[in-house]
Formats: C-alpha cells, structure tokens, sequence
C-alpha cells in the first residue's frame, strides 16, 4: 500500500512553477530517489510534502489520509522527517539536545524514554564525539550530518533527504550509504534528493527525474539513467 | 520648644520634581533651602531638610516617601508641585500616619485625586495626617470669569482640558468649570479629554470656529498650548480672550511664543508685588523674588513663594507641638493660623466645603495678562483682583490684539 | 569515526541502553541547591531581624526580580522580546485596585485577580503580537501596552488619567497583618511591610522555580528549539505557537500578580505610573541583559547591580540617570552575556543548569572541555 | 615567484585550534586544489587568506606583501575574491545588483563585467531581476561565481564550488575555468570530489586536521597517497 | 466642510510623522536596529538648532543647513565607535543601548538647558497660512509634508539607485559576505546612521519651529515613528510615507470623534493594519 500519494500537485511563485501537476506514490518502506536540474524544484517538492509550503492545488495523502492542509507539525507527528538542503541545526542547544528535542516532539515521548536512542542515532552518524558541544560550532557537512541524525530522531515512516550526500570524500559517501541502507532496511521509506548519482543508486530502487517542476521521468535506474532527457538536461552529455 | 531643648535636630523630608518634565517648578528649591537652614540656624534653631526627587515621576514620589519616612525617620514630610508628586506623597504619609503639609496643587486634584472612588463624593473621606494648602478651581473660575467680564464677548467659551490630574478636576462636571460657568452664564464649549503631548488640535479648533467661541480656557502643558495657538492662528481662529492655567505660568513658556504670547492670561498665584511677608525672614515679596534672581540670574517664578510658605509653615509648627509626636504635629497644623508670604495660610475650613474642610487651606488668586515689554520678554500684570483686593492691581483687562 | 548500523538501537536492547547516562546537574550546582536553601530560609525569617527599611528594599528588590524573571523567560528562552510588559503589570495593579476600591474585594483575592486578568489580556494580546516577528514584536506589544493604557485612562470610576488612591485601611485590611502585629509587637503599618515582603519573596520564588523546572523539562528544550529555529522546529513536530502562547500566558499572569502586589503596597495608582515603559519594562531589560540573559541566574545578580546603582546614585539628580544609561552602555559593548555570562566563562560553574549532557559508552574517554564546549 | 603564499599559518576558533602551521603557495596563472576531509581545515583556511577571520600566528604574502592582519575588504581591494562556502548571496538585491555589488571594493577594468558574466551563465540573465535568493542551489551558485569575477580578481578563491550542483551545471562551471585563467587570474579550489579536482588543478594540497598532508601535482600522487593523507598512515 | 479639513490636517500631521519615521525607517531597514535613542536624537537636533538661532542670530534654515554636517558627524561617530558593536542577530544590544543613549541625551540636555520649554522662532511664518478653497492650510505645516515627500524620494533614490544603497542592502543582509565584496561594513553602516542623521536634522527643523520641546520629551514621538515605519513595511520608504499619513488621519478623525479617542485610534489604526498585513503594507519580498 503507497504510504504517501501526491495527486496533482502545483505550486508556483509568481510565474514561476515549481510543481506542475506532479503526481506519485510511495509505497511503504520503499527508497525513490529525485534527480533533476538545479532550480527543478526538488527542494519545494519536499516543503510541499512536509508542509513548509502551501500547495495552490492537488492533494497530498499520507497513509492513506488528506495532509495537504496540516501544518508541518502534525505532518512531523504522523511521520514525515525531513532534512534541509541548507542545513538549520538549533544553534545554542547541543548536538545531543538537538536530537532529544527532535526525538521528544517529534516521536511524542518523554526525554528520558528517547535518550539512548538518541545516542546511538549519535554513533551512527558519527556526531558521538560532538554530542555536548553548540550545534552552532559544527562545520557545514557536519551540520548535514545532524540533519539526518536530528530527521531519524523524530522516528519517521517517511524520510526526505535532501542533498547530504554532496562535498563527502568517496569513504565517507560509503558510510552514509550503508547508514542510509540500514535506515532503510528497517522499513522506514526514504525519497532522496541527490545529486551525488553513485551513492543515489545504490540505495534507491526508483528514480524520479523533474525538470521544472514536471515529473519527466520514473523508472528503476538503469533506464532512467539512460534516457535521452536525463542524459540532455541533467547528465549534459550530448547524444 | 521641646525639641529644641532636647538639641536633636528636627527632620524635614521634602519631595519636588527636581528633575524631568515638571523641573520647572522646582527650579528655587535649593535657594529656599538654603535660605531657610541659614535664617533658621541664625535663630538658633536645628533643622535637617532631607530632600527627594520625584524625577516627575509618580511612582518615584512614591519611592522616595517612603525612604523618607522609613530610612530618614523624618518628623514632617513636605512635598510640592503638581498632583504628580504631591498625591503620591500624600498618600504615602497617610498609610504611614506621618504629618504630610503640602501645596502648588489646586486642591481638587489633590483631595479628590486620592480618593478611593473619585466619582462618587458620598464616598469621600477625609486625611488624617496630609494637609495642603492652595488655591482650587472656585478660585481660578472667578478669577477668569472676572477678568472675562471686564470684556465684551458672546460668552461663548471654549475648554482645552486634558486627561491628568488638572484637566480632569477642571473640566469635571460637579466640581470643574462646567456648572460654574453656566451659572455665570456662559455657554462652555468642551470637546472632550485630550492626551498630553498631541500634535494636533484641529478638532478642537474646528469645533471652537463652529461655535463661535470667543473665549478660550483650560490648564494645558506647554507644549500642547503652542501647538494649539499656532495651529489656531494658522486656521484663522483669533479669540479675544485666552486665559489658560500651567502652560503660561513660566515666563520662559511664554517667550517661547515669541510675539503671540501678548495679552495671554493666567491665574497669579503669587508675584513679587503680593504685599505679603515672610514670617521666617521678614522679607517682602519683591524683596523675596529679587534674592532669587541675584541669587541665581533667573526670572522670578510663581512657585518660589509658595516654596518658601511650605517651609514658613513647618517651622511655625514645629514651634508649635513637638516634631517626634505625630499626633501634636498634626494637631499643630490643623490650628495654624500664619501670615506667609503667599498669603494667610490656615485650616479653619473658610470658603472650603465640609468635606474637604479639615485638609485644605486656601490662599488668595488673582489674575494676570502676559504682557510684551519694549525690549522683548514678557512682563505679567495683575489685572484682576476682585478675589483678593488686597493685592495690588496693575492694569486693565485687555482683549488679544 | 567508526561506523555502526541502527539495527542495535532499533531493538533497544536493555544492555545499550544502559551504556548512556543523561545529567544536567555538575559539583557546583549541588552546592548551590544547598546554598538556595540557606538563603531561602534566611529570607523567610528576615523581618524578625531586618529593619523596615531593609525589607522595602528587599520587597523592591523581590518584585522586581519577579518582573525580570518573567521578562527572560519572553526574551531569553522564547524568543519574544518583548516592550510591553507594562501592559500587564499595569492591568494586573488596575484589577486589583478595582477589586478592592470598587469591588470591596479582600487585598490578596484582588492580587489573584489582577494576575487573572492580566492573563486574559494576554490572550487576545497573544493572537495579535504572534503574528509579527523581531523587532515588529517589540514595537507591537508597546503600542498594546500603550493602548491598554489609554483606554484605562478612560476609566473614570478609577479617576481617569489622574489615578486614585486605594483606601486608607487596605494595608491593614491585609489577611494576617493583624496578626503579626500582635505577634510581633510592631505598628500595623510595620505588619504590613513584613505581609507585603512575605508575599514578594513567595512571589519571586514561585516565578524562579516555575521557570527552572520548565527549562528542565521536554517543553523548555522545545522553546530553545523554537527560539533557534521556527522553520526546523515545526519540521521536527514542535507547535511553535502553542509552545510560546503558554510561555506567554505564564509570564503574563505572573506579571500581573507582581503588578498588583506591587501596587497594592503603593496605595496609589494611576495610568502614567502603572503602564510606565521605563520603570516596567525598560528597567527589566535592563536588568536582565546587566545580569546575563537567557540564564537564571542573570536577573538575579542583575536586580541586586540595579539596585545597587539606584541607591548609589540616585539622590544626585539627572546624574544618576546619566551614570545609569552610560553604564548599561559600556556593559553591553564589553559583556554582551552579562555579568553572570562573564562569570560562567569564566569558571564554568552554574547554580541553575539545564544542559542535558550525554556521558557513558565512548564518550567517557574522548569528551573534554567545559559545559560550553 | 609565488603570488600568494602561506607560512605556518594557525587559526583557532575561541579554544578550538583549526589551523596548524599551514605553509601553501600559488603561482601567478596557476590553479591549485585543496582537498580533505569535512572539517579538515579547508574552509577555514580560505577564511584566513581572504582575510575574514584573523590568524593567530603565521603570514599570508600576497605580491610579496603581508596581508595577513587586513580586514577583508582590504584583501578584496588587493585582488582577491572569494567565491564563500554556501554561496551566501544577498537576498535583499536582484540577481544582477547580487553582480554588480561584486565590483564594490575594487571597479578594476577588465574582462569580466555583467556582459561576459551572462555569456559565461546565460540562465543568469533570464533571471536577472529576482531576488538572489530565490534562485535555485546551482544558479546562486552560478551568481556567486559571477560576483567573485566582477571585480577583475587576481586571485579567485572557491569554496566547495560543486557542491549540490547537477553535474551538468558542474560540468558547465569547469568549462568556465579555462575562461577564467585564460583572462588572468589564479584559482585556489577547494573540492571534495578529487576527479575533478584533479582535472583542473595544476598543483594540490591535501589537508588533515588542519595541516597540510600531501602536496604535488596531479601526476605525481597517486590515488593511495591520498588516501592516506586523508585518513592518516594508521588506516591506509 | 469640516471632514474635508480634518482629513487634510491629518495628511500634514502624517507628513511630519513620517519626517520623524524616515531616519529610523533608514537605521531600522539596513541594520533591524531599534534605535530607541531616535526620538531624543531629534530633540539634541532641536537645541543644535537652537543654539545656532539664538547664538549666532541664525535664520532657522540656514542653522539647519549649517547642523546638517554636524549631525552627520554625529551620526557617523555615534554609529562607528558604539553602535556597531551591537549589531548582530540578535535585536536586543541595540535596544538596550539605545535606550541607555536616550537616558544619556535626556539627562545631558536637562544639564545644560535646564526643563525649560523651548522653541525655534520662526517668526510670522509660524502663524502663516494658505487659503484653499475652504481650508486653510498652515505654511509650516505644508512645508513639513512637502520636505518629507522631499526625503522619502530622496531615500529612496540613494537606497535603490545607487552603488551605495546596493551595498547598505548587501550589508544589512549579510555583513561578513559584505566584507567580501570590498564593502566596509562599519563604515557603511556609519554611513547610514550620518544619513539618518540628517534627515533627523530636517525633522528637528520641524519640530522646533512647530511646538515647544524640552529635553525630554523625544520618547513621546518615538513610537509614532515606529508605528509608521512597521506600517509601512520594512525597508519601504514610501510605506514610511504611507504609514505616517495613516497615523496621523486617523489621529485627527479619532479627535473628531472626540479628542480622547486622539490618540488611541492611531494606535488602533496601527493595529488594524498589522492585522491584516503582518509584515506591512509594502514589506520588501525576503525578510
Ligand atoms: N565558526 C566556527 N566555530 C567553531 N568551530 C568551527 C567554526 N567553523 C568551523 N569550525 C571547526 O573548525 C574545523 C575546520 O572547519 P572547516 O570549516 O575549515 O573545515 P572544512 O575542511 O572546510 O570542512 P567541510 O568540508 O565540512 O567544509 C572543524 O572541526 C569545524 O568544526
Ligand atoms: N520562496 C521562493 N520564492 C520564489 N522563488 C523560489 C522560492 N523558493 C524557490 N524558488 C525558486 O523555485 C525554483 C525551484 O527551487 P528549488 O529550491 O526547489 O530547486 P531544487 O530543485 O531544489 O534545486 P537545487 O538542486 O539547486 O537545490 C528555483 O528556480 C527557485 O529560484
Ligand atoms: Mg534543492
Ligand atoms: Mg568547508
């Protein structure tokens, strides 16, 4: 069964579209991943979806019930996480505060009921050694790093990850992969945005592709990959 | 003497608005002080005056009442200077039950002002322990009504009263001009309370215009009076008469009208041509108001003398009962009887009415016009004094050019 | 940086969970705990040995304190900088003086009123300010304030813009004032003051343990999220709105309690006095940012530096506010975290502490540095 | 003869010590890529040479002139412009006010103006009147670029130019490099992605909790050699 | 045709609101400083000008146009040595600075001026007036409008049109970026404060000739001023405009009404206009 549906999603600013009638599923547990050009509109896609912005029209359906009008964090509470593409750590709570808040709001339980899980979420993303320390004081991929950390605190069925694959060295993009996987395997479903395209497809087993704000493509991928429009717009080699 | 033979000195507490808005008032605070520690001192008497600042600001009064009393141990608390500060004050001594005298506040403000309902007079009380003496709003009706009448007009007058202590007791319908007037036959054109400090007054002017009045009164702070007779000139709106209380009662205020301030009117509550004395020094009025301005190099001011008849009147009582027994104090004030330099100053409950009797004494009003000297500055001449015909008359009434 | 997959936290194995413990308590706050104690006891007995004078400072001090704790909770855990908290404390005063002048209402019932009331103001006021943001804010509740003032200037019953001064007895009419005067052998007036400091001391200390325990609990951690980030707290499923509207409906009615009591000790009340920006809301600020923001220590040392000034300074004129303004000045350019925020840096130590730190499995061994990292 | 030089450059930030003696030199019309870890220092020592934050000991000789105690306006007046970490564009201004401001500090004539920048990013001048901010990652990434280049640099010095960029638009941005040398300025990169970095750079350093690890050209180190001064000797 | 009137008195009063708002609407919009200090700064302003008229015999005018480098001055060093150390994220330093500055200007004017009510004379141009058709419409006042039209285009001009008003956006968003691009923040912003400054001086001019001042009567106009810029919009000089008007029409129609209601429903005006429009009538599009 999709955990999450849009149906007929627009959103424009001013002339400018930035979901044009996007329609998909998402069926539970499953891991899509969204590629397109910069300014496609894959980030408003997920402030659509997690309710940042307003939708000017279509529907977003979330287990099976109307979200589209629910405010952010009763989105967070029926289980959408999502992390930003420029990362919003809460600059003067630690990192470890960070994820308890997360873990307490997001996952509606007690501090003490979430602490340890908020710590090994910690080694696991390998923040552990920055857990008391200002999240303000992180560098920026760190401060990615606590995005997923502070997402996978609110416990989520849905997860939305937002670029934080880019600026990682190729053993670093390793470990984030097998940590992605395992959240992965744990039936929680991931829609990723990246354009870090290795790292994407060795999790993802759909690939959406938008070009302003037109879904143009879906697909496992391998096909997707080697379609004409991908390879034009996206990819830049010339066919 | 009892005091004195003891050799303690006799603590007086005074509060005045020495600094902010209302500095004005108490700009000879220092040079009555002084004068009145050295003359009495000369006369072998102790006296401390612990002095407070109100900051103009009410709860400060309040603040520093009430040091006075509980950290200074003062025997007699004297305050002056609009209901700002006196009201405060006094209703600090009354819940503390130390003997308070106080002045320069028209009396209705400051007995009705402390009263727990000031719309209900059946619920009126009267104070054990504060005393004030000054004129009230009887006074300052007839002294304008009189000098009104020494001009023809329509009797159509116009009132620019505020939201504050004055403007409300002036404009109030049972206590204020409005029933005075009427019975005197004039028609009294009120719009309503405005706040202090408004920056503009076309309504007023507007409604003023349309009734025609050719009167203008009310008890206005300095600067709302000049935004309103600029815009009033600027709108073609000349009456004949302006006679307007506070505003004009600094001659500062009044120079700073420039050429417009000719013929304004105000009550006199005091003036160097009073021919009253002092009872601490001797000193006449004038003699009174020229130390000041050798003293200081300013103009003499209204307030001076009522200044210095507060500290006239605390030491006349504290001859009078032992400073340390409040009730003697007390009893001492409410049966002073003294000649001050403002003025016979007593509570005998003469032209005070009975509920107000046991704290109020009045002193004598006239009224005076502003009136543009040769040389620039401003000269203010009794015109009026049917109220109080002992003080000197120096002109007529005259209408604004 | 080792990697390790979820699947161990994923099953919450007892045995993980008990690799980690959570404290916020350290040496020094232990200490503290039991030093608050002392004083607390101290203060409680004080009017058997302090001079009258001695406890209308300390009622000053008291109220005050109260005022700019619940300033800090607006301004340093939420985010609300707030100018317009005379609002309330003038409300608060203008209920309780209406209770007891108008209303006959006993002294401390009117106290509760006036806090009542002025958390119901806070509620339409809420709807409105929540809507601005930063400085929109600020100016939004002082012009509030501002209105609230003018239209209780219209209240006649209550003198109008003159003000009125509540009964003469009402001090004595005080529950228990009677019965400390006999007890204690001193004059009503005496009794009063020892009531009236009683009730400022339980008051400030009500607010200060208010805000402890909320800053130590899930909603305190929500508010700093909020505070830091809007947009990432409402991602995270913390309500914004419902967690401020409380914070601020708390300070609100604390605010209004502390205006009544204040002004019930006063005996006198009028619009420019209650709804003063500078006394109410400037002086807090003021007090606060001296004292250390967003801590709670900080108005604590920052009320007893303000009154210290007071008294030092304020018997020469507009000198003393000159010497007051400059001062505020110069501590905010060199000690912008105030002067308990200079001290913690300094040694690390915090009587209130609310940093939840994490310790047990690896980091025992590789976590140095002090609580601020 | 170096244009820019390091020497034993350290920074801290308030007790943290980011930077450890970090000695690197770029010669005039020559690209050089710094790579590293997240956190390794890279960032951090863009900041030092472009004068935003102060070092606490070492030089930095720009044209044979400390320029290690300036203010960064003052660096940018000299010749060197910084492409930042984050794009950082200013959401108050248009996309072409966001160029134009680039010229503030230093109006030097040359190749570079809003011309030669459209041409460079054509999607720029379609958007050229709305808010910086509301662009997408990559073309404010685009304006940044063109910000930097407006003010004719000597030294350009790009921070984690690639990073959330389509390969497409990175592939359009290292087109732009050879442009951007070829009308005279030197490059300092930093980059994650080695690929590229090597593609372009004509030296590198490899950086390690704030020291330099590695240093040579992209012939002579091999891909264990960075490996190893990523990691240090004990996990290669 | 006294609606007609009321609503015209109410422009003019607008126009000197707006002249008070504009200065701050400059400091508000680039540096989101609260400058608390605003009020007495055009108070200080007034007794330059007083000083300057009745010292040297001045006519008021030229006195303005000699204080207008002085206060930039003022301004420049005010804003260089201590505000620009508070200015940050964070809204409150400024505001607690500013306030102790307006404690400090207050208490200093009481010092050397005393709490003596003044005015800058201006002879018969004080009582002048302009017939037309049925309203008469005060020379000064006219002035007042028409030199605050006059700033708010000129603002506007300088903010939007020039490499100036470029860098004192580019700065009020990002000041470390700034620096990147040559731009000295601390002077840019000393700049702005100059410049605010001077249209202060212009205010002052208004003020002085207009009613009495004393030195403490500044905090009075102050919330006015920020009521116009809020209502406004942040960074909008003609929302500063807008707002002032809305102020000050309603002002004369609430008096209208009856005076006690003066006041208040400029205040109530305000708050209606943020209740529809949080962020003001013509916020700038990010903020
Ligand atoms: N503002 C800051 N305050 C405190 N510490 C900081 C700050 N900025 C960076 N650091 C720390 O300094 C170290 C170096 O950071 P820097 O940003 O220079 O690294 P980097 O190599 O650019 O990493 P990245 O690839 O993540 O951008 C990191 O450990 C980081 O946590
Ligand atoms: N608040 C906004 N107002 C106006 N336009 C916006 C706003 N937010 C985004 N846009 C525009 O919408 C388009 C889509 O932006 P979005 O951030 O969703 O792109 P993206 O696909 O995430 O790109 P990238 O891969 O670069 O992150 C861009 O052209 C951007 O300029
Ligand atoms: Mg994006
Ligand atoms: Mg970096």
């Amino acid at each position: 069964m999709a955990i999450l549906a849009l149906e007929n999603l627009s959103k424009s600013f001013g002339a400018l579209k930035v979901a044009d009638d996007v329609s998909f599923t998402l069926e539970e547990g499953e891991a899509l991943g969204i590629i397109g050009p910069n300014g496609a509109g894959k980030s408003s896609l997920f402030n659509l979806i997690n309710g940042n912005l307003r939708v000017d029209s279509g529907r977003i359906l979330f287990d099976g019930a109307d979200v589209t009008r629910q405010p952010p964090m009763a989105r967070c509470l029926a289980g959408i996480g999502r992390t930003f593409q420029i990362p919003q750590p809460f600059q003067q709570l630690t990192v470890f505060e960070n994820l308890l808040v997360a873990a307490a709001y997001g996952a509606r339980k007690t501090e003490r009921e979430v602490s340890d899980r908020c710590a090994d979420i910690l080694v696991a993303t390998g923040l552990i050694a920055r857990a008391n320390q200002p999240a303000g004081s992180l560098g920026l991929l760190q401060r990615k790093r606590l995005e997923l950390a502070r997402a996978l605190a609110t416990d989520p069925r849905v997860l939305l990850l937002d670029e934080i694959a880019g600026g990682l060295t190729e053993a670093e993009c390793g470990e984030l992969v097998e940590t992605i996987r395992s959240i992965h395997a744990r039936g929680t479903a991931i829609i990723w945005v990246e354009h870090v395209l290795h790292a994407l497809n060795s999790v993802v087993s759909r690939l959406l592709v938008l070009n302003f704000g037109k879904v143009i493509g879906i697909g496992r991928p391998a096909e997707i990959m080697e379609s004409q429009a991908v390879r034009q717009i996206y990819l830049g080699i010339d066919v | 003497m009892p005091a004195i033979a003891k050799g303690a000195a006799i603590k007086l507490g005074y509060v005045s608005p020495q600094t902010g808005p209302l500095a004005a008032f108490a700009e000879a605070d220092k040079f009555i002080i002084d004068g009145f520690l050295a003359n009495t001192q000369a006369a072998g008497l102790n006296f401390e005056v612990v002095v407070k600042d109100s900051q103009s600001n009410p709860n400060r009064a309040a603040d520093v009442a009430k040091e006075l009393i509980v950290d200074d141990e003062v025997n007699i608390v004297l305050v002056a200077s609009t209901p700002e500060t006196t009201n405060p004050v006094a209703t600090t001594c009354e819940a503390e039950e130390v003997p308070c005298i106080s002045t320069a506040a028209p009396w209705q403000p400051w007995f009705i002002g402390q009263q727990a309902n000031p719309g209900d007079p059946s619920s009126w009380q009267p104070f054990n322990h504060a005393f004030h003496f000054f004129w009230g709003l009887e006074d300052v009706i007839a002294v304008y009504t009189n000098m009104w009448q020494q001009l023809e007009t329509n009797k159509s007058v116009g009132g620019l009263f505020p939201n504050d202590g004055d403007g409300n007791a002036w404009g109030d319908k049972a206590v204020g001009f409005p029933p005075v007037l009427e019975k005197g036959g004039y028609s009294l054109n009120d719009p309503g309370r405005y706040q202090n400090l408004t920056d503009d007054f076309s309504a007023q002017i507007n409604a003023f215009k349309s009734g025609n009045c050719e009167i203008i009164t009310g008890v206005m702070i300095p600067p709302d009076f000049t935004t309103f007779w600029n815009q009033a000139k600027q709108q073609g709106f000349r009456p004949k008469i302006a006679s307007i209380g506070k505003a004009i009662l600094f001659p500062q205020a009044v120079e700073a009208l420039g050429d417009t301030g000719h013929n304004l009117s105000c009550e006199v509550w005091w003036s160097p041509s009073h021919p009253f004395k002092s009872s601490l020094t001797g000193e006449s009025a004038a003699e009174l108001a020229a130390g000041f301005s050798k003293a200081t190099g300013r103009p003499w001011t209204q307030p001076i003398g009522f200044a210095h008849a507060l500290f006239e009147v605390a030491a006349d009582v504290t001859k009078r009962a032992d400073p340390t027994d409040s009730a003697a104090v007390v009893a001492a004030i409410a049966a002073t009887r003294l000649d001050t330099i403002v003025g016979p100053v007593a509570w005998d409950g003469a032209n005070v009415p009975p509920f107000a009797a046991k704290n109020i004494a009045k002193t004598p009003l006239v009224g005076g016009q502003w009136r543009l000297k040769d040389g620039g500055g401003y000269d203010l001449v009794v015109v009026d004094n049917r109220t109080a015909p002992v003080i000197p008359a120096g002109g007529k009434m005259e209408a604004i050019a | 940086m080792t990697h390790e997959t979820l699947s161990s936290s994923s099953s919450q194995a007892p045995a993980a969970a008990s690799a980690w413990t959570v404290t916020t308590r350290n040496r020094a706050s232990s200490v503290a705990a039991l030093l608050i104690v002392a004083v607390l006891l101290a203060g409680i007995a004080a009017p058997l040995f302090a001079s009258r004078s001695v406890l209308q400072d300390l009622f000053f001090i008291l109220t005050m304190l109260t005022l700019a704790q619940c300033w800090n909770l607006l301004a340093g855990y939420a985010g609300l900088v707030s100018v317009g908290q005379q609002a309330f404390v003038g409300f608060g005063a203008y209920v309780m003086a209406a209770s007891v002048a108008l209303g006959g209402f006993d002294p401390v019932v009117a106290i509760l009123f006036g806090g009542l009331a002025a958390m119901l103001l806070s509620v339409p006021t809420a709807l409105f300010v929540f809507r601005l943001h930063g400085a929109y804010f600020a100016i939004g509740t002082w012009v509030i304030a501002e209105v609230v003032r003018l239209l209780l200037a219209q209240w006649k019953a209550l003198g109008g813009g003159t003000g009125t001064s509540l009964p003469t007895g009402v001090a004595r009419e005080l529950p228990g004032v009677r019965l400390v005067a006999d007890w204690f052998g001193v004059r009503p007036a005496q009794a009063a003051d020892m009531v009236y400091y009683w009730l400022a001391l339980l008051l400030a200390c009500a607010a200060i343990g208010f805000a402890y325990r909320l800053l130590r609990s899930k909603q305190g951690l929500g508010l700093a999220a909020v505070r830091d980030n809007g947009q990432a707290a409402r991602a995270v499923g913390i309500d914004p709105n419902r967690i401020r509207f409380a914070v601020y409906l708390a300070a609100a009615f604390v605010t209004g309690l502390a205006g009544a009591l204040i002004y019930l000790q006063k005996a006198r009340i009028s619009p420019d006095a209650a709804f003063s920006v500078t006394d109410w809301t400037a002086y807090v600020i003021f007090i606060v940012v001296i004292g250390g923001i967003g801590t709670i220590e900080g108005p604590i040392i920052g009320v007893v530096v303000f009154f210290i000034l007071r008294n030092l300074f304020a018997d020469y004129g507009s000198w003393y506010l000159l010497v007051l303004g400059l001062l505020g000045i110069a501590i905010m350019l060199f000690a912008p975290r105030g002067l308990w925020g200079l001290f913690t840096e300094r040694t690390g130590i915090q009587l209130f502490p609310v940093r939840r730190i994490l310790a047990g499995g690896p980091l025992t061994k590789t976590i140095k540095g002090g609580p601020h990292g | 003869m170096a244009l820019l030089e390091t020497q034993g450059l350290t920074a801290f930030y308030g007790d943290f010590q980011a930077l450890f003696g970090v000695d690197i030199t770029l010669d005039a019309g020559e690209t050089v890529a710094i790579i590293g870890a997240n956190g390794a220092g890279k960032s951090t020592l863009m900041r030092s040479m472009s004068g935003m934050i102060a070092n606490a000991a070492g030089q930095v000789r720009f044209e044979e002139r400390e320029i290690g105690a300036l203010p960064a306006p003052d660096v940018m007046a000299l010749g060197i412009a910084m492409v930042p970490e984050g794009r950082k564009l200013f959401p108050s201004l248009s996309v072409e006010e966001n160029l134009l401001i680039g010229r503030y500090g230093r109006a030097t004539a040359g190749a570079w103006s809003l011309q030669t920048v459209y041409d460079l990013f054509p999607v720029l001048k379609e958007r050229r009147n709305s808010p910086g901010t509301a662009l997408s990652g990559g073309q404010q990434q685009m304006v940044a670029i063109g910000r930097a280049l407006m003010s004719n640099p000597k030294v350009l010095l790009c921070d984690e130019i690639s990073l959330g960029l389509a390969p497409v638009i990175i592939r359009d941005i290292y087109a732009a490099f050879p442009k951007i040398r070829a009308e005279g300025a030197s490059i300092v990169i930093v980059e994650q992605d080695i690929g590229q970095a090597l593609k372009v750079a004509d030296r590198l350093y490899c950086m390690m909790e704030g020291r330099v690890t590695l240093s040579g050209t992209p012939a002579s180190v091999g891909r264990d050699e960075i490996h190893a001064a990523y990691f240090g000797a004990h996990t290669a | 045709m006294n609606w007609l009137d009321t609503i015209v008195q109410g422009i003019l009063l607008g126009g000197l609101y707006a002249l008070f708002a504009a200065g701050l609407s400059l400091v508000f919009g680039i540096m989101r400083l609260v400058n608390l200090a605003h009020g007495d700064l055009i108070v200080l302003a007034a007794f330059l000008l007083l000083v300057l008229v009745s010292a040297l015999g001045l006519n008021p005018f030229v006195a303005a146009l000699v204080a207008l480098p002085v206060m930039y001055a003022i301004g420049w060093g005010l804003q260089f040595l201590v505000l620009n150390r508070t200015i940050g994220d964070d809204i409150l330093p400024p505001l607690l600075v500013t306030f102790g500055l307006s404690v400090v200007i207050q208490n200093a004017l009481l010092q050397g001026f005393s709490a003596d009510s003044r005015r800058v004379p201006v002879g018969a141009l004080e009582s002048a007036s302009l017939q037309i058709g049925p309203i008469s419409v005060g020379t000064m006042p006219l002035f007042t409008f028409l030199s605050a039209v006059g700033v708010i285009v000129g603002l506007n001009l300088i903010f939007y049109r020039t490499g100036l008003g470029r860098a004192f956006r580019a700065t009020s968003d990002d000041r470390a970026t700034a620096g990147l691009m040559g731009i000295r923040a601390d002077r840019i912003f000393a700049t702005a404060t100059g410049l605010a400054m001077v249209v202060v001086t212009i205010a002052a001019l208004f003020l002085g000739t207009r009613a009495n001042f004393d030195p403490t009567m500044g905090p009075a106009r102050l919330i006015y001023a920020f009521e116009a810029v809020i209502i406004g919009g942040l960074g909008s000089f003609w929302g500063t405009l807008a707002g002032g008007v809305i102020i000050g029409v309603a002002q004369t129609l609430g008096a209208a009404i009856n005076p006690e209601w003066q006041i208040l429903a400029g205040h109530l005006a305000f708050l209606l206009v943020l209740l529809v429009r949080p962020r003001g009538l013509f916020p700038r599009a990010l903020d």
